[in-house]
């Protein structure tokens, strides 16, 4: 069953504009396009241990490029439509490439700081070089129509942006099942080992550096496509801080982990933000509960699931139940202490308060309407942490004793000061 | 290089208003500049000295040490409603120690056994949590935490320029605290022990020294620092949610300029980085000048030649480092390789 | 690996069933930077829109429906802002409201821009309410975006007519700005408006945007030109630290800015701000009854003072709503109709009538440029200090006339 | 065992060889000659710098003076990976196996580097053929068939050991170096250890650093003796035992 869950997937995303709304196929773009940009990440992470803390430099150089060779196509040249992400692919590539020897002289902390030396190097040069950069207000340019395609409407531009992901998520499957992916991994285990048997370990890593930074650089041309434009802020720190939360979230080693935390948080930020103004603080709370308890990720706990499913083992379904309505309570207890809190520090609060005569206003959360002060909002408070805490006391135990040795290979070499 | 000729555009900047340039008021203007650089230097030195002192023992690079220092601005502006200035900038720092205590104890030492990468993610989830609970707390605007009157006057003069007593103090804080972690590592037995921590944890450990309680402690004294830092350098910079991320990137360069785990080194780097940027963003000359003055014909080159030198002032540090990085990786006075 | 494949789509799948709500007909939405850095700048926008309309509301809502608006969050970034463009126009959102940056504010023109040639059928109308950035009324300008904020040249041009007729401006000014398009049209139009004023620039410089720690090195380059004013378009971080290195190293100079009233930049800058200007749409003391009025009833509503973009936002929805009652009710969400009588509106304001400029859809307003004073009525920030008005100048005083660069393809 | 002196030209020759770390001289004026297909056995007490003249060799790190030739070519100060192409290839005394990737794959990677084929992306082509073969055959010779598919991590410390040198000698290289390569294994382990190097580096010229008598004994042809950063005798193995200045300084008297 599990060789057709590709296929399954693929299935689900062509038949998908029929299904939803086009806020949710807008959302859905840029769900493709942040799973191809982690997947390019974690290249670099997953295989190769790496860990770079300044990946939208390449996102950023792709996105222009793109953009750059649609305003060509304007101005009359012959560059194929199709082939537009491609542009911002090889710009990546080539930026990788000068840049990943220089980083990769290093490894762990060392590596991180060099690539942030050179993002803000770069940023520095892009803000500064208007004419071609467009500064501020960025560069535009009309996605052109190509052959029977008009490439105007949204739906188009989610196909299109849907044979890029396969195309990249299916090259990175290839490259990880390849000798060259087998080496990647070596590097990965023993660097040195690697290099006493040939093979030039500098090269090599330059190398997935600069292809990591091509899949990034076609995700940033698949941006620029769909947006039509782009500009400097993209070089900003947010994009290679989002890439490196979803790879976490999602689990740095399985094959699809960063793509699976890319979708979570893009559609977390796309619907919740409206929502709540608090949405980044249970962004940032969520990414710490699944470092510490969950350290290869959701993807990773799925897949221990799947495995001690195939050794025979039952799953302890009781067990998982009760931590799942544990984790449920906590989180409902946090909403709601952290939505309380937040109006009330607010002034518009208390000039309700002054204006309506009532000592302390009504909260509506979850839809029902909480009176801060009041001993029952107290108390449910402490109910759901109570209760919820409770239930969750057995979960630190046996899930972390199993990961660490399984996690300690995988990134413990890669953060060890060299 | 600006004291050294005194016609031309470069000297324009620090020439007086009616254009003639004696000595003394280029001097002027050197020492001011020098002396803005330094304290600017000092103050990175006072957040960056816990940061490196708990990378060199414990080999992770804390992210959320930055947002020790915003928390100890928040907690001065609080308590200061209540307390005293002296009184507030001490309870900051006490808090910020047990904030940095709970972290360590409580949270980094769960992911310990994953290995560094883990424990420089959970800081990094961290620094993203506390500044949105900073937001949810105090709002998203800067808060009024402010130089009280008291200490609003000018230490002393140079030429037309007078320097703000609370700069002086901001420094001398920053000397009082190097001089008083050197003296407790260099001559104190606990100084001891930290120090052949930082070299041999594992050593250590075998010599009987309960190495974890040091780890703690030094993590809770690093984190206190960096509350003291902020409690006092928070009424001069605007306290707002943002100031972590601002001085955060800068406090790695320095920790990595200087050598991860040596002090000297991070004293040394913060004061060049502070001279450095301060001196650039005095000069007035452009790419365009450097490249006539050096001959070559200006060629141009689709408008980079107008860019001012003083607006790259902000990439200098990250230059150095990458030099830094890969041409001497034990920074300046690091020894780790 | 083949595990995680499977895992994979259970999320995906799950994630389209349950994240497809079915959101309401709403025909106005609202994009604000309500989290990301300039959140202050989104909570200043957000007060003057649930003022402005709970007035409206107060007063019968539009064709008798009270209207409240779906604020979405760009984050402050524009990519954010795309995001949301696109969420409101496929929520069936008929008119946004945009506050914040200029950045994000071209990028939002854009795509409505692209959207209503795509879909002539089905167009959307933007009012930009706070962007100051020039291009978005002349280079970029189209039919269905309108502006209620002001520009670099009618923001220079007002300082410096009420500093020069109280001869407080002096023969020598410096230009210190951040370097992009908002600080390098400030930079232009003070080097512009040197011939009519009769001063010379005696220095100009551009720095970076929200990064520079330390201006005391500006601050000394200011002092050593000579300058009696500097006129700075700062905002939010880059005033702040500026007003306090300026307090500590105690300049003579006097500073005549665009966003001084914004929250916190008086009270950090203490004493030094005292004597300096800003031009602003709003001054309480320069309204007489009716400005403290307005004041009052907007204190009383938000729980803050009306301070320069809220104000903006309450011009844009008096402006809006008029022009809504003015066409037929089943008009009132078609933008074409709307944006027609959006183009011949007028509006009360406290300091007079504002109205829409038909070439350009540019806002003419009057300013008032207040001067730092501790005899000042109402107080701000907190502190003992408060906008004292030097002169108020009226709409047609503080109008610049368009350059000719904007042509607007009207619809047929 | 005893030594035959083959009439070749030497493989490796290490002229006048110094290293100092700092002011600390670790190493001093070393000259060793290896012949084509001689098995030496550097042996000496603990701190003699015998790891250090491995690192020399292997390319870890770069003699303070004096040349190394392999085959009539410089190689001191050569990265290591040129020194595996040109035919030196070393094990380690902490066993160096890639723990996550499969028996097979680690040498699959060995061989994959012999065949220069170290970029490739595809499989397809009769070099692959010839490379999945030898594979095989290598593991079949070091019999450990049955643990191919088993992850190096999960081994057993002798069979990760056995796996290192088949890595080892998997890049086809004329001269070997072994570092302690029966280091904590028990008697029993350590004879079939033995007969498992003869075996594997049959044919090929072998440098290796050993403390177990039995097994200097019982495989080198001649022996070097290193104390104190100098090489105190170089004889056949009857010589070693018999010559005085070693006993004194390192068998500690007569021979018990």
């Amino acid at each position: 069953m599990v060789r057709f869950a590709p296929v399954l997937v693929i299935l689900l995303l062509l038949g998908l504009p029929r299904l939803v709304d086009m806020a949710f196929l807008n959302a859905m773009v840029l769900v493709l396009i942040a799973a191809l940009y982690a997947m390019g990440y974690n290249l670099l992470w997953g295989q190769a241990g790496l860990i770079s803390f300044g990946h939208a430099t390449y996102f950023a150089f792709g996105a222009s490029c793109t953009i750059l060779m649609m305003q060509a196509i304007e101005k009359g040249s012959s560059f194929p439509t199709p082939l537009l992400p491609l542009a911002g692919g090889v710009a990546g590539f080539l930026l990788g490439l000068v840049a990943g020897w220089f980083a990769t002289i290093r490894t762990g902390v060392y590596f991180a700081m060099i690539t942030v030396a050179i993002t803000e190097l770069v940023r520095a040069i892009v803000q500064r070089w208007d004419s071609l950069f467009g500064g501020e207000a960025g560069i535009a340019a009309g996605r052109p129509a190509w052959g029977p395609f008009g490439l105007q409407k949204l739906v188009d531009v989610y196909y299109f942006t849907l044979v890029w992901v396969v195309l990249g998520v299916a090259f990175l499957w290839f490259l990880q099942r390849s000798p060259l992916g087998l080496v990647i991994r070596g590097v990965r285990e023993q660097e040195e080992r690697v290099s006493f048997l040939g093979y030039d370990t500098h090269a090599l890593k330059t190398l997935v550096f600069a292809i990591s930074a091509g899949i990034s650089g076609v995700a940033g041309g698949l941006l620029a496509f769909t947006n039509e434009s782009t500009n400097v802020t993209l070089y900003e720190g947010a994009y290679s801080s989002t890439v490196l939360v979803n790879t976490v979230i999602g689990g740095a080693g399985v094959f699809l982990g960063p793509a699976v935390g890319a979708a979570l948080t893009t559609l977390f930020g796309y619907y919740v933000a409206n929502m709540t103004v608090y949405w980044l603080l249970y962004m940032g709370l969520l990414f710490v509960v699944i470092v510490l308890y969950a350290p290869r990720g959701l993807s990773g706990l799925a897949v221990e699931a799947m495995q001690t499913l195939r050794a025979g083992k039952r799953l302890a379904f009781p067990l998982i139940l009760r931590r799942g309505i544990g984790a449920v309570l906590l989180a409902a207890g946090t909403i709601l202490l952290v939505e309380i809190i937040g109006a009330i520090v607010a002034p518009v609060y208390w000039a309700t308060a002054k204006s309506t005569g009532v000592a302390w206003p009504a909260v509506t959360v979850f839809g029902l309407a909480w009176t801060p002060a009041a001993p029952l909002t107290m108390a449910t408070i402490a109910g759901l942490f109570g209760l919820g805490s409770l239930l969750l006391r057995g979960a630190a135990g046996p899930a972390r004793r199993n990961a660490a040795a399984l996690i300690g290979r995988l990134t413990g070499r890669a953060g060890r000061a060299p | 290089m600006a004291a050294a000729r005194c016609s031309g555009r470069v000297d324009r900047a620090y020439g007086t208003g009616t254009g003639d340039c004696g000595l003394r008021t280029l001097m002027d203007a050197f020492l001011v500049a020098l002396l803005n650089g330094l304290v600017y230097g000092l103050l990175v030195f006072m957040v960056s000295a816990g940061l490196t002192l708990v990378f060199g023992m414990m080999g992770v690079l804390n992210f959320a040490h930055a947002s020790f220092y915003m928390i100890g601005a928040y907690a001065a502006y609080f308590s200061g409603r209540y307390i005293g200035f002296w009184a507030a900038v001490g309870v900051a720092a006490v808090v910020v120690a047990g904030v940095g205590l709970f972290t360590e104890r409580l949270l980094l030492r769960k992911v310990r056994v994953y290995g560094h990468t883990q424990e420089l993610l959970l800081t990094y989830g961290l620094f993203f949590v506390i500044e949105e609970v900073v937001k949810l707390l105090f709002g998203p605007t800067p808060v009024a935490y402010r130089v009280p009157e008291a200490l609003r006057f000018t230490a002393f003069t140079i030429g037309q320029s007078e320097f703000p007593f609370f700069r002086v103090l901001m420094g001398g804080v920053a000397l009082v605290m190097f001089f008083v972690i050197y003296a407790m590592l260099t001559f104190t037995r606990i100084g001891l022990v930290v120090r052949a921590a930082v070299e041999r944890p594992q050593m250590v450990c075998a010599l009987g020294h309960n190495v974890s309680l040091i780890f703690s402690g030094l993590f809770a004294v690093g984190a206190g620092l960096a509350g003291l830092a902020g409690a006092v350098a928070g009424m001069y910079y605007p306290t707002s949610p943002a100031m972590a991320h601002e001085l955060g990137t800068i406090v790695f360069v320095v920790v990595v300029i200087g050598g991860l785990g040596s002090l000297n080194g991070a004293l040394a780097a913060s004061l060049l980085i502070g001279v450095m940027t301060s001196f650039a963003v005095g000069v007035e000359a452009t790419f365009g000048d450097l490249i006539h003055r050096i001959g070559l014909a200006s060629t141009g080159f689709a408008g980079l030649d107008a860019v001012q030198f003083s607006s790259i002032a902000g990439v200098l540090p990250y230059a150095l480092m990458l030099v830094l990085l890969l041409w001497r990786p034990a920074g300046l006075a690091g020894n780790r390789n | 690996m083949k595990p995680g494949l499977l895992f994979s789509a259970a999320i995906l799948s799950a994630s389209t069933m349950l994240a497809s709500p079915a959101i309401a007909q709403l025909a106005i939405d609202v994009i604000l930077p309500m989290t990301g850095p300039t959140a202050g700048t989104g909570e200043l926008f957000k007060n003057g829109i649930d003022f402005a309309f709970s007035e409206v509301n107060d007063a019968g809502g539009i064709h008798g429906k009270k209207i409240t608006p779906r604020i979405l969050d760009d984050g402050g970034t524009t990519q954010g802002g795309t995001d949301r463009v696109r969420q409101a126009v496929a929520g069936g959102a008929k008119i946004i409201l945009q506050g914040g940056g200029s950045a994000v504010a071209a990028a939002i023109s854009a795509d409505v821009k692209r959207w209503n040639e795509r879909n002539p059928e089905n167009p959307v109308l933007l009012i930009m309410m706070g962007a100051e950035a020039a291009a978005l009324t002349r280079k970029d300008c189209h039919f269905y975006a309108f502006r209620t904020s002001t520009n670099a040249d009618m923001r220079v041009k007002a300082l410096m007519k009420a500093l020069s007729e109280n001869n407080r401006l002096g023969s020598k000014v410096y230009a210190i700005n951040q370097d992009y398009s908002w600080g390098r049209e400030m930079d232009a139009a003070v080097e512009e408006n040197a011939g009519p004023y009769k001063y010379q620039v005696v220095g100009s410089v551009l720095h970076d945007v929200s990064k520079i720690q330390d201006f005391s090195p500006y601050v000394e380059r200011i002092r050593d030109s000579g300058a009696e004013t500097v006129v700075t378009g700062n905002w939010a971080r880059d005033l702040l630290l500026l007003m306090q290195s300026v307090a500590s190293a105690n300049l003579k100079a006097k500073f005549a800015t665009v966003f001084l009233d914004e929250k916190g930049n008086i009270a950090s800058a203490g004493k030094a701000a005292l004597g300096s200007f800003v031009a602003t749409p709003f001054v309480a003391e320069a309204g007489g009854a009716e400005g403290e009025a307005y004041l009052k009833k907007f204190n009383e509503k938000t729980g803050a003072n009306p301070i320069s973009a809220g104000n903006n936002a309450v011009i844009a929805i008096r402006l809006l709503s008029r022009a809504m009652a003015g066409v037929p009710e089943k008009d009132s969400t078609n933008p074409t109709a709307v944006a027609l009588a959006l183009e011949k509106a007028k509006a009360p304001w406290v300091h007079g009538e504002v109205s829409m400029r038909a070439e350009d859809h540019q806002l003419r307003l009057p300013l008032v440029v207040g001067e730092v004073s501790t005899e000042a009525k109402f107080k701000l920030d907190g502190t003992d200090m408060g906008l004292k008005p030097v002169k108020t100048l009226t709409a047609a005083e503080t109008e610049v006339a368009p350059d000719g660069s904007c042509q607007m393809q009207r619809p047929r | 065992m005893t030594g035959r002196q083959p009439p070749s030209p030497p493989v490796l020759v290490i002229e006048g060889v110094a290293k100092r770390f700092g002011p600390i001289p670790v190493l001093s004026d070393i000259n060793i000659t290896l012949k084509h297909g001689e098995r030496r056995a550097l042996i000496g007490p603990n701190g003699a710098g015998k790891s250090t003249l491995f690192n020399l060799v292997s390319g870890r790190f770069r003699p303070t003076s004096g040349t190394i030739l392999l085959d009539g070519k410089r190689i001191d100060g050569q990265p290591p990976h040129l020194l595996s192409r040109v035919g030196l290839s070393r094990s380690f005394q902490i066993t160096q196996v890639f723990g996550g990737l499969s028996l097979y794959d680690n040498v699959f990677m060995a061989i994959m580097s012999r065949h220069s084929r170290r970029w490739s992306l595809v499989q397809a082509g009769p070099a692959w053929r010839a490379i999945r073969a030898e594979t095989d055959e290598l593991i079949e010779h070091a019999q450990l068939t049955g643990l191919s598919r088993r992850l190096a991590g999960t081994l057993a410390y002798s069979e990760q050991r056995a796996l290192e040198i088949c890595m080892t000698v998997a890049t086809g290289p004329s001269v070997v170096l072994l570092d302690e390569p029966t280091a904590g294994m028990s008697r029993a382990e350590t004879a079939a250890m033995v007969a498992f190097i003869a075996r594997m580096t049959e044919g090929r010229t072998l440098m290796m650093v050993e403390h177990d008598m039995d097994v200097v004994f019982g495989l080198a042809d001649t022996i070097s003796v290193l104390a104190n950063g100098h090489i105190l005798a170089t004889g056949t193995p009857a010589e070693i035992r018999d010559d005085a200045r070693v006993q004194d300084a390192y068998l500690g008297g007569g021979a018990h």
